[in-house]
Formats: structure tokens, sequence, C-alpha cells
């Protein structure tokens, strides 16, 4: 049969108008509508219940205490924990995606020498070999820790140097401790008891210290309130987030500092607002202000509301010992709110044991920010979780990350009591990472293993009956039964806090007013703050957002 | 002659004088070119998404919404033309009424196919007739202008069909011959829709209460920038209609239709847009002084910023508006074709910066306190798929002129009289 | 919006919205529902080829309407306005009874005046039996010559007056020849046999749509100076002034002639 | 009874740190996306400005403004223009909810709103690899080509919901329904509640003459306010008070 051109048109029509009754039609749309909205590439979340478990974060010496949500074994979201004495549930924003840090594009994942993939053997030959023929320096980055122990013991042991890069926070407190002769770990700043707080240049809302401490006592004493409780002026060039948040904002020229410190001394003694003793400074008051940018009167007034309220205490943000003097000067050495002695937790110490020869290699412990440089012409051994660009070391080992690694939290710089926690590990590292103190272990197997330290340090505490136990909800530290239930209580998330140190004044070695300028120059505190690799989400949103710059090394 | 030649012959119709094949083909050749860019530049904004274009999400509608609204204001043509010939019998527009109805087509497709590279999720679009939101201008212009373009394909197809050798086949000719009948009935319904989706673009900037700057006072449901796109549109609409022939006289050499006719279509332009400059007048000096204050923000901060400082303010509604509209109205100056053709471009140039002004500095301009004054620059991949549209229309254009009767054939009269 | 969509719940917004797009798509498709409907209802009724004619003609250019009186000197100036279907003209029988002026007229081209004369170059031959016979007239035999490809209609199938009665091609041109009168092909022949169909007509053949005696002529005459005119030399001077003497395989012999035109002027082809 | 959750933003106790922002991006499971992505095509649901009063020198003073979706309660901008019903209202809790999987994608509700608070899916959601592990499991991945927003944490709402259902109760305790910002903030500068209840925290503040809703003559009704002690702060509710353009500067 032949089809003619109106048998094709009527046939086409029909079987167009036809398919609409048919399922067809009504099945491509819903197959379209579905697909398009469940992308099959696009990764959808696991489903599972969410548990909340305890932990510590260890990316800094803050031991911050987070709410760890898991689902599915894996942290999928991270809160403060408001039981922490120190933190008080706050956290810095890196902690909130922290979790993420362990599938960072820049996590270390294999041994890695000079370029090429090594093995754990070749590295641990390469270190015996070292080893046998010259001293270790061993560096730590986070001093106090069960792990410091073993690297500290084998440093002794083999001939070896131990050195520890202190952190900003850490340097600013080396003056008085040279003074008082106490370690800088001894050494706290009394916040909470300050009425004023005067600030060189710390960024004390950005990132100081312990992050919570200083933001919650701030939020709870002074913000929100135009004559607040707690005075915070911020001397500071540049107008920072601290100097922003401040009651009062003094803005000085870049690098006076010094200057107007040993001005501010001046007017506090001669118009005597401060007891006439303690070191004096040969300042001029006209040429402090022509250098520091400050009129002699604003220079006056801001002596006299450094000492309205009092105590005051003044945070320097490097080991600047003019800054450093104004505390001796306004008494607030050993005083409530000040300056503050506290006891080291037990058993807890810190010797640096320092030797002149020049040493075969350096081990650097994953605490050790990337800044360090460490001497040249020495093989370096460098762990990391993380590979944080710059100063290649010959050999890179890989560490557990974020939650991969139990450690202990000894006292974070400046806090002004002592605190002693666990941080569990959450997650199974793989084969393929390894501590600096396992890899010592490995070597040495006399060292002292990092569960032996951490029990026997939770026996010495348990055995002083002192201080409490901050868990859900906080009890003393004589209600528990024995060692082994404490330190079940400690890894299980809470943190052991001592007693409030009776205020002892100290005594102070400095005489005359100090002029030579400070050891280290003040670190860019942006750089500081943030850790050359962000958590992903972090640094994708301060890229997104113009609220800070973004560290360049965080992409490499 | 060639065998492409004489195949190319066989379908212009008789005893018309066209452009030698090759003559032709050399003057698509850039089109094509054009036109194929534009379909990969489109193509990577498909495939990769939008990233590909410089819109963000504040500046989150860019070129291709302006290019949008202001090809369907040109392709107002289509509807009021036939408007002007069904409905109101003003017979001697009828020479134009095939080519509005292809400029008509071209701006119509051209715009929703832009639309589809322009959301991200184009396999959805359909979803918009299955959970249409009723209170949206933008559900009323989706509706609208797919109905219209269903109507604007019907409008075309006698035109399509009139071609020498498809009507050749009976079926299609006849088709065509009771078909023409009732093109009266869809150039109401044509003019029903346009009416609606024109007012409703304009309602799109108009209803934006985030956005005091394009935020009018409403009548009803809608916002004044709905009756003045429709007057802007129905105005700008013969004006380009009207270069459009200038242009493919030009073009071709040859003269096409009566003078005539090019002067009643800008006389109607002018009067429309002169109408349309004094209700615009009146809108703004509302806006300026009642509906802007009112929500706490000062008018003249809108021509703070470089380069949309007040000139455009002028230039919108004097220079591209009042003096455009005079020149059209005026026998004198409309009877010169120069100034016609003239006042014709700046019609159309005024109606561009309308459409400008609403969907690019309303974006730009900031809102909150803080905000700042922003600058978007489109990507090469919007220009070419802009670009792209226009070749296609110059292409669709072309062939329609070179194979359909669109402005009748210069010996036999008016065809569609007789054969209706 | 829709009933049957998930968390729906009607609104005055959603009955005027409906109604109105409703109204919309119903009209628009409505129109071409009744076009089509039309259409097809055309088409069975067999009336395809009476509108595609009469649509043809309303395209042909004026020079190609003029009427048989005309031609034949009967009137000065007359247009057709029948589509020259004589057999609807109210005015044919004043116009045939008016005396037909004697002319010399060289046609240029054989006639004959026992055929019957299409328009469009075709004549038909009443035979004894009643049947008629269809051929293609010397004026397009010359054009033509020996066609490429023909393609005729099937013994047994219709043709209608003024429809298309076959398809020659020639040169890369196609041909379409209409047919002179309504009828049943009975036998095809070609060009080989000088004739090309038979056909039995449909009922009582009236046959005074077509030329025939003296009006032949005036016709072909015209025809032949718009041939002249076509197919001159775009740089030359009218030639054949006088008429002369129709070549054969014309389309083969002159190339530069615009032959799409020639054509479709011949055939009344649109 | 329906609940109508609102915030009240101290704006001086705001030290501009983004937790907020990171805690609100790890909750909505919000991509990591490629590098070139910047402050005008990132995601960020919550967004913290600085702003400065554009003094130079002493006078200087800047304050840091978290901007999310403010859940305008009255004629809501970005819901009547949204073609296919993608945003809604949510009447039991006064959440302007944002659908994707109904999205086209088609960017009318962001030149609509004029907080500039939603944000386009310009990129395929992606993680290094890994990562995704760590997605939060109730709340769905976004496609490239849709537009989101914050939405109040709305599985934080459901999880409370679902265990107030549990406990049979119908009224969810709001201990249970925290916003990630809201957990996240170090100084408490987010009050978060139910500004339908007159007793709540929040309702209070909100009454507070230091409390203020940035554009509010807009008469959208915005249900998140702000607090500041600081006159030009507050002065940063509108665009041009008084008829002058604020002196305000973003940093």
């Amino acid at each position: 049969m032949k089809v003619s051109r109106r048998d094709l048109l009527l046939g086409t029509a029909g079987l167009t108008a036809g398919i609409f009754f048919t399922p067809v039609p009504w099945k491509v749309l819903d197959d379209v509508s579905i697909w398009t909205q469940n992308w099959p590439w696009i990764p959808q979340p696991a489903r599972g219940p969410v548990t909340t478990k305890l932990a510590s974060c260890t990316l800094c010496a803050s031991g911050c205490a987070l709410r760890v949500r898991m689902a599915a074994g894996y942290p999928v979201g991270i809160s403060g924990n408001a039981s922490h004495p120190l933190t008080k549930g706050a956290l810095c924003p890196l902690g909130f995606a922290a979790h993420q840090l362990n599938w960072h594009p820049a996590r270390l994942r294999e041994v890695r020498h000079r370029g090429r993939t090594a093995s754990w053997d070749e590295a641990r030959a390469a270190f015996e070999k070292a080893s046998a023929e010259g001293p270790i320096a061993v560096v730590d980055g986070r001093s106090g820790r069960a792990a410091s122990t073993v690297l500290q013991s084998f440093a002794d042991k083999h001939n070896g140097t131990y050195e520890v890069v202190l952190t900003a926070e850490e340097r600013a407190l080396s003056p008085y401790a040279q003074w008082v002769g106490v370690p800088v770990s001894a050494l706290g700043y009394d916040l909470e008891n300050a009425r004023t707080i005067v600030s060189f240049g710390a960024p004390l809302l950005d990132g100081w210290g312990v992050p919570g401490r200083f933001t919650h006592l701030w939020s709870e004493r002074a913000a929100s309130a135009s004559d607040p409780q707690l005075r915070l002026i911020q001397i500071e060039p540049a107008f920072s987030r601290t100097a922003a948040a401040a009651w009062h904002w003094v803005p000085t020229c870049q690098g006076t500092e010094a200057l107007l410190a040993a001005s501010l001394a001046k007017v506090l003694v001669e118009e005597h607002l401060v007891p006439a003793q303690g070191p004096l400074p040969p300042a001029s008051l006209t040429e402090a202000a022509a250098q520091t940018g400050l009129t002699p009167t604003a220079i006056r007034d801001l002596a006299y509301s450094m000492v309205e309220r009092r105590p005051t205490l003044v945070i320097g943000s490097d080991d600047n010992p003019a800054i450093a003097a104004l505390n001796v000067l306004l008494g607030s050495l050993g005083t409530p709110g000040g300056i503050v002695k506290k006891p080291t937790t037990p058993s807890v110490t810190l010797q640096i044991s320092a030797k002149n020869t020049p040493p075969r290699a350096v081990l650097l412990d994953s605490s050790v920010p990337w800044e360090y440089v460490p001497a040249s012409g020495v093989e370096v051994f460098r762990f990391a979780a993380w590979d944080g660009g710059g100063n290649r070391a010959d050999w890179l080992l890989p560490s557990p990350g974020f939650l991969e690694e139990t450690t202990d939290l000894p006292t974070p710089p400046t806090s002004a009591r002592a605190v002693y926690g666990i941080a569990p590990s959450l997650l199974t590292a793989s084969a393929q990472l390894g501590t600096a103190a396992d890899f010592l272990q490995q070597i040495d197997a006399t060292l002292p293993t990092v569960e032996q330290t951490i029990h026997a340090r939770c026996e010495a505490i348990f055995r002083s009956h002192r201080g409490s136990v901050c868990g859900e909800k906080s009890s003393p530290i004589t209600g528990f039964e024995s060692a082994v239930k404490f330190e079940e209580a400690l890894r299980s998330g809470a943190v052991w806090l001592d007693e409030s140190p009776a205020a002892t004044p100290l005594k102070c070695a400095l005489k005359t007013w100090p002029t030579n300028n400070p050891a280290h120059t003040t670190g860019n505190w942006a750089n500081t703050w943030a850790p050359p690799v962000m958590p992903t989400l972090a640094a994708k949103l301060y890229r997104e957002s113009s609220l800070r710059e973004t560290p360049q090394r965080s992409q490499s | 002659m060639s065998d492409l030649a004489i195949i190319d012959r066989r379908f212009i119709a008789r005893g018309e004088e066209r452009a030698s094949t090759a003559k032709f083909m050399l003057w698509l050749t850039p089109w094509i070119a054009m036109l194929a860019f534009g379909i990969y530049a489109a193509a990577l904004c498909l495939y990769y998404g939008l990233n590909q274009t410089n819109m963000d999400n504040r500046f989150a509608f860019g070129l291709w919404i302006f290019a949008d609204l202001s090809v369907i204001a040109m392709g107002a043509g289509a509807f009021f033309t036939g408007f002007l010939v069904y409905i109101l019998k003003q017979e001697e527009l009828k020479p134009v009424l095939n080519s509005a109805v292809v400029v008509g087509l071209v701006c119509y497709s051209g715009a929703v196919a832009v639309l589809m590279v322009d959301v991200g999720q184009p396999l959805r679009a359909w979803f918009t007739f299955w959970h249409p939101n009723t209170h949206s201008m933008l559900t009323e212009v989706t509706f609208c202008i797919t109905c219209y373009l269903i109507v604007l394909v019907l409008e075309y197809l006698p035109v399509l069909l009139r071609n020498r050798q498809l009507q050749k086949i009976p079926s299609f000719l006849i088709f065509e011959h009771q078909f023409h009948k009732l093109v009266p009935v869809l150039a109401a319904v044509g003019a029903f829709l346009s009416f609606f989706h024109q007012g409703s673009l304009g309602g799109l900037y108009g209803v934006l209460r985030g956005r005091p700057f394009a935020f009018r006072e409403h009548f009803a449901i809608w916002p004044t920038t709905f009756f003045l796109f429709i007057l802007s549109a129905i105005a700008v609409g013969p004006s380009f209609l009207l270069l459009v022939v200038a242009a493919v006289e030009g073009v071709t050499g040859k003269q096409l239709v009566e003078p005539a006719v090019l002067r009643k279509l800008g006389f109607i332009s002018g009067i429309l847009l002169g109408v349309y400059v004094a209700a615009k007048s009146v809108d703004t000096i509302i806006w300026l002084n009642v509906t802007s204050p009112s929500v706490g923000f000062a008018p003249w901060e809108y021509y703070a910023y470089k380069p949309f400082g007040s000139a455009i303010l002028f230039s919108e509604i004097v220079l591209l508006g009042l003096f455009p509209a005079i020149l059209l109205i005026l026998p004198k100056t409309r009877a010169r074709r120069g100034l016609l053709l003239f006042a014709a471009a700046l019609t159309c140039g005024g109606i561009l910066l309308n459409r400008f002004v609403l969907t690019v500095q309303t974006l730009a301009l900031p809102t909150l306190a803080f905000d700042e004054f922003l600058q978007y620059i489109p990507s090469w991949q919007e220009v070419a798929t802009f670009g792209a549209v226009i070749a296609y229309g110059v292409i669709v254009y072309s062939l329609s002129y070179r194979y359909l009767p669109l402005f009748g054939h210069s010996k036999g009269e008016e065809k569609h009289v007789s054969v209706g | 919006m829709f009933p049957w969509v998930d968390g729906f719940h009607w609104t005055v917004m959603h009955v005027v919205f409906l109604t109105i797009f409703g109204l919309v798509l119903l009209t628009v498709f409505a129109t071409l529902a009744w076009s089509l409907f039309r259409t097809a209802s055309d088409l069975r009724a067999n009336r395809a080829d009476e509108l595609c004619w009469r649509d043809n003609f309303s395209q042909l250019p004026e020079s190609e309407r003029h009427c048989r009186h005309e031609l034949s000197g009967r009137v000065d100036h007359r247009i057709c306005p029948n589509a020259f279907d004589c057999r609807h003209c109210a005015d044919y029988p004043s116009f045939a009874a008016m005396p037909i002026p004697e002319r010399s007229l060289n046609a240029g081209v054989d006639h004959s005046d026992h055929l019957l004369y299409h328009r469009g170059h075709t004549w038909v031959r009443s035979e004894d039996d009643g049947t008629y016979t269809i051929g293609l007239d010397e004026f397009a035999h010359h054009l033509i010559g020996q066609p490429d490809a023909l393609k005729l209609p099937r013994k047994g199938s219709n043709i209608q007056n003024n429809g298309i009665a076959w398809r020659m091609s020639k040169n890369g041109h196609e041909i379409r020849v209409r047919a002179p009168l309504d009828g049943t092909i009975l036998a095809i022949g070609g060009p080989q046999c000088g004739w090309y169909l038979r056909i039995q007509p449909r009922g009582p053949a009236d046959l005074r749509h077509l030329l025939h005696g003296p009006e032949v002529a005036g016709w072909l005459a015209s025809e032949m100076d718009r041939l002249q005119i076509q197919l001159r030399q775009p740089d030359s001077k009218p030639a054949l002034a006088d008429g002369g003497m129709l070549m054969p395989e014309l389309m083969d012999t002159v190339s530069h002639g615009n032959w799409d035109e020639v054509l479709a002027a011949t055939f009344l082809d649109a | 009874m329906s609940a109508r959750y609102g915030m009240v933003i101290d704006l001086d106790r705001c030290t501009g740190c983004g937790a907020c922002m990171v805690a609100c991006a790890v909750e909505n499971n919000v991509p990591t996306s490629p590098v070139r992505a910047t402050d005008r095509t990132g995601l960020t649901p919550m967004l913290v400005h600085q702003v400065s009063n554009g003094v130079e020198g002493a006078g200087h003073r800047e304050v840091f403004v978290p901007v999310a979706c403010m859940h305008c309660a009255h004629e809501t901008p970005c819901v009547s223009v949204c073609p296919q019903q993608a945003v809604e209202v949510d009447k039991e809790t006064g959440i302007v909810m944002q659908i994707p999987q109904r999205c086209l994608g088609c960017r009318y509700c962001m030149t609509a709103c004029p907080y500039h608070a939603r944000y386009f899916n310009w990129w395929d959601p992606s993680w290094p690899p890994g990562m995704e592990k760590t997605l939060n499991p109730g709340v769905a991945t976004r496609m490239r080509g849709v537009v989101e927003k914050c939405n109040l944490c709305h599985a934080r709402l459901h999880t409370a919901m679902e265990k107030a259902a549990a406990a049979g109760k119908k009224q969810i305790d709001m201990a249970d329904y925290v916003p990630a910002c809201v957990e996240a903030c170090p100084t408490n500068a987010i009050l978060f509640g139910d500004l339908a209840n007159p007793d709540d925290p929040v309702s209070q503040a909100a009454r507070s003459p230091e409390a203020f809703r940035l554009l509010a003559r807009l008469g959208t009704e915005p249900k998140t306010y702000y607090k500041s002690r600081q006159a030009w702060v507050r002065a940063l509710a509108e665009r041009s008070p008084n008829g002058h353009v604020t002196e305000a500067q973003h940093v």
C-alpha cells in the first residue's frame, strides 16, 4: 500500500494526540522533575542518628571544649561546651568548621622526602642515622603535654636539645618571668578581677589567649554599656576588631608603643597616680607626644583613665619590656586583677635544656607553627597534619589531624588557673599517620609513652585533692572514687580546674626602666591567628565576605 | 546558474527580485558565525552553570534581562500592528503586517531562548505551570509570553505557508486560506496577551517593595510601571517596525512600502510616545516626591552615582521622549524621511534607556545604609548569547524576506484580501 | 495552582487566572482546530484544486490575467474576474456575441482550429466516443522540447479543471501543467504520442472556458510578445518585434533566460 | 498558637569574629566553593558586614552587622515574586522558607530582597574528596542553579518538634530550638525567640528603645531586630535618615 502525504499527516497528528493519552509524557515529566531535583553527582549527607560527644579542640594551645555532633561515625557539627571553665562555651570561628580539616586538600597523608613519596621505615632509618651522627634538636610548639615529655626525654637521653616555640601570648609574659624568676607557664592574667585593661595592640577580642575567655568576659561586663564594669583601652595604630569593641581606642603611630608606655609611666609617677616606687622612665612627654601622634593632654588623660578604675592590667602583644614595666609600676604583679602566678599542673614541669652544639638534625613536632624556621644546614624531620607550605622540610611526616589523636591539654598560656584535660580521639587515624612521640618511641622503647604520662598526671592530680571537675555538671575532685574514674571523666570531655591561687605578691627584680628593644618583633596577628591551613568552609567564608583577609598560604 | 542557485530560485516568489544566492550567502555568513558563537557561549552557560556570567548575588539580573525586556518591547509592533489592522481597521498598515509578525516572532522567541539560558535550572521551567504563584508578575509574564509565542507561531504560519514551494502543497494552501480567515481572532487574543505581559514586565520591577528606586504606586493590583510599559511598548513597537522596514529598504535598495505607511507608523508612535512621556512625567513626579521619600529613601541619591546622574532621567523623558514625540507628530518633520528615521531611532533609544535604567540601575543602587553602589560588566558569554539573539533575528528576518511574501508581491496587489 | 497538586487550595486569584488562561488557550486552539477542520472538509469535498487555482490566479501578475475577449480584440481592456472559468462568467454570452475584428496576426507558432486551447497551453480534442484527448500545445512544446522527466497521473484517477494534470521537469525546472477540464483518466500518452491524457469527462462537458477559433491567434500572439520580452538579452533591443518563428527546444538553446519566470507565466503557476 | 520566630542582635556585643557565618555554613551544608567565588558570588546565608561611621581619625567607629534573612512578616518581597511558589511563609512559625527543589533559579527573589540575604548557587556544590562525610544529615545539599538563604535552621526546628511530639507536647521547648548562628555567638549577641510571645526575652528586647530594624519603613515587617546604644549605629536602619544619605560605609 502506498502511503500518501495525507495519510502521513493524519497519522502524525493522531499519534501526537494519542501520545497524551498514554502514560509516557506524564512519566517523562515526573522523571524530569525528580531528576532535576536530585542530581546524582551532588553528594547528599548520610542519614543516621546524630549523637553528641564531648571533645577538645587541639588546633592551638587553648584546648577549647567542644560538643561534637557525630553521625555515621563522622563529626558533622561542632559547638562550644558551656561547662568548660575557661571558654564558657565560646569558640573561635575556625573551631566550628575544624572537623572538615581532616579532608582538607592540603592534608598530609603519606611520608614525603624531598618531594617524593617515602615510607616510615625510610624516615626512621634516616633519623636513626642522623641521631647516631650528631645531636638532635627536638622542637615543640606546645610544651607541657604528655607528648612533650616524650620529646624532652628523647632529647635528654640522646644528648640532644629540646626547644619550645613560644606563642605570642607566652612571649608577652616572658619579661615578667625574667623579672620574677618563674617560668612563663607559671604566669597568667587575672582578667576576671581586673576593672581596667590596657591593651597595647593585643587582639584581645580576636583570638587572643583562650578565645572564649575574654570575649565572654567582655560581653558580660563591657559590651552594650556606655559605662562598662570592665574598661578596655586599646592602644593600637590600626582600628582593629578589638579597637572597635573597646571602651576607648587610642590610635598611635606604629612602633611607638614603648615610648608611649614610658611617657604614661612618667605621668603616673609625676602626678602621683601610683606610689613613687619602682623604675622611673627617662621620657619626655612632649617628645613622646610628637612621636606617637597624640597630644600631651591625650597622654595625660589616658594615664588618668588607666588608674580611674583599678585594678588595672596592662597587656602587651609581645615581649616589649616597657609595656611590661607599666604593670610593675601599677603594682599589678601578683595582685588580683593583675598578673598572677599559678601553680603549674602537678607533675607538669618544663625544663628547657639548651646546649650550644649545633644539631645534626631537627625534629619538629606537629604543634610547631609553620613560620618556625629551623637552623639551616641541618636535616629537618617535620611532623605535620597539613602541609602549611613554605619552610620545606627534608622529611614530611604525616600526623593525626583533628580529633584523630588522644592528647592531654595542660593549662593554656594566659590562664590564671591551672586546668587539665584530655582530648579524646573520636576518629581512627589511618595507619599512615603517626605522631612524633610515637616515632621516637619506636626508636627508643625506653621512653615514657604518652598514655603512661597521662595516667601518671591524672594520678598526681587526683592525689592532690585540689580543684574540681567540670563536666556536664561541676563536681569536686574529691567526689571521685579513684584516679581511674577521674581519668575516665577527663577522657569523656570533662576538664579539671584547679582552685583559685592565693594572691601572692611577686618579688620583682626590675629596678631600672627597661629601654632595650624587644627580642621579638610583633608578629602579624592576623597571620598568627589564622593557622596556615584553615578549615575549608572558614577560608571560603572569609573569601566570600570582606570580613577578614584570608592568608594566601591556606590555598597552597 | 549553479544547481544551488536554481534550487534557491525555486523558493523565491515568482517575479521577486532578490540578491543572488552567492551574495545572500555572503550576507548570512557573519550572522551565522555570530549565532554559532553565541550558541557556543550559551552552551557553556548551560553546561558549566551561570558562573560563566558576570552576574552575581547582588546583580542577579544582568544583560540578559535587560535584553529580554528591550527585545520584547521592540517586538510589541507585532501585536500592535495586528491590533491596528484587524481590530481598528487601519488597512493602510497592512503592507507591514507580515513584517511585524516576523519581527515579533523573532523578538519573542529570542527572548524566551535567552530566558532559558538565564534561569539556573532550565529543565524546571515548566514548574511555573505546575505550581504557579498567581501573585507573581513573573507568572503572568511566563503564561502570557508562552501563550503569545504560540499565537505568534500561528500568525507566522500563514506567512510561512505562502512560500512558493510550500503553497504548492494543496492542503497547506487550503489550511492557510482557512486559517487566514480567523487570524483576526488571533490578533485579538495576541493583543490581549500582549497588553498583559508588556504590563507585567513593567510590573516586574514596579512591585519590588524592597527596591524603592523601582517601586511605584499601585492601581488595583498593578504598579504604574505596568501601565507605563504597555504605553511605552506600543509607542516603540511602530517605531522599531519603521526602522526595520527602512533598514530592509536600505539593504535591498528597494522601496518596499509606500512612504505614507512609514509616516503613519511614525505618527502613531509619536502620539503614543507623547502620551507615554506625559504619563511617565506624572509618575516620576509622584514617585520622587511621595513614593520614595515615604519609605525613607532620598530620591536625589538615586542620581548621585556616576554614570547614572540626573542626565539619565532628562535623557529618558525629554531627549529621547518628548523630543522624538514632537518630531514624529509634526507633519513637517515627519514628512522628511531622515528626520522620521532619526526620531524613530531616538524613540527606540529612549525605551531601551528606560529598560536599562529599570533593570540595571535598580540593582546597582544601594538599599541598606551600608550598601555600596555596584558595578557590573557582562562577561563575553553573556554578550555572545545576546549577540546570538540579534544574529538569529537577522537570519530569520533575512530568510523570511527572501522566501516569504513579507511586503506582498511587487506586481500583484494585496494577496491576503483576495484570499480572505 | 492545579487542584491535583499537593497543598492546593482555591482562591479568587486562582479562579480568575485559570479562567483567563483557559479561555485564551481555548480560543487559540479552537482557532487552530477550526481551520484544520475546515481544511479537512475542503479536501474531502474535492475543492482543493478549485481553491488552489483561485488562489494562484489571484497571485498572477495582472499582465497574465487578461480576459480572452481582450486578447481576441473584442474589448479593449478587461481583467478576468472569474479565474479563467468562463463557465461562471455572467457576461460571457454578451462578449461572445461580439464580432472579432479581423487582424493580421502572426502568432509565430502553429495552432489548429480543431483544437480547444486552455490558457495554460494545453489543448483539448473531442473524440468521437465522447472522450477527450489532452495535449501540450506547440508553444509549450517548442519551449520545452523533450522533457527530462514526466510524471503522469494514474489511469482511473480524476483531474479537475485548472488543477494540476501532470508534472514535467526540464533542466532542473519543475513544470506543473494545468488540466483544461474535469474528468477521469482513461489512457496516458506522452510526448512521443503527440498527446498526454485521454479522459472521460465528468458529466456533460461544458467547454466554453476553452479558447477556440480566431481567439487563439490573439492569445498566442500576446504570449509570444511576453516570451520575447522575458527572453531578450538584458542589453539588447527588442528583437523579433514583428513576430517570427519559435525555435524548437528553446530551453536548451537559450540559456540566459529567466526560465523560472517564463515557465511560471506560461503554465500559469504562481 | 502559631509562633513568630525572630532575633534581636545586639550590635554592641558583636566583635565581628564570624563564628555565626561558619557555624551557619556548617549546619546548612554550604558547599566549599571553588576559589573563583567572591564576596558577590559566594554563599553566605549569614553575612557579617563591617560598617564604619565614615569618620577619619580618633572619631572613627566601626560596627559589625550580621545580616541573614529577616523573615519579613508583611508583604514579604521574595514570596510574592516567585513564579512557582518556591518561597513560602510558614504560617505556624513565620519562617520564610525557600524550597530549593522547586526553585528554577530565575533570581527574581534576589532582586526583590532589599537585604541581599538571598544567594544563588553559581557553581555545582563540591567538597574535597571525603569531606562529604562531614555533611549535616539533617539538611539536604542544594544543586547549582537554585537560590538559598537562611531558614532559621529549619532542621533544628524539625528536631525540636519531633522531640516535643515524642514527649506528647504541642509546643516545642525553646531550649531545643537554637539556630546555629545563635548557638555559635561567643558573646551572646544574638537573642532568638518567639516574637509572638510577649514574655519571651526576644519580644522584650525588641521593644527596647535601642532596638531597630533595617529598612523598617519599607513596610515589610522584618523579624530580625538590631540593638545598639550608639545613635550612629541606630541610624543605619535607614538609607536616608532625615532625608540625608547616611555617611556609613562598608569597610
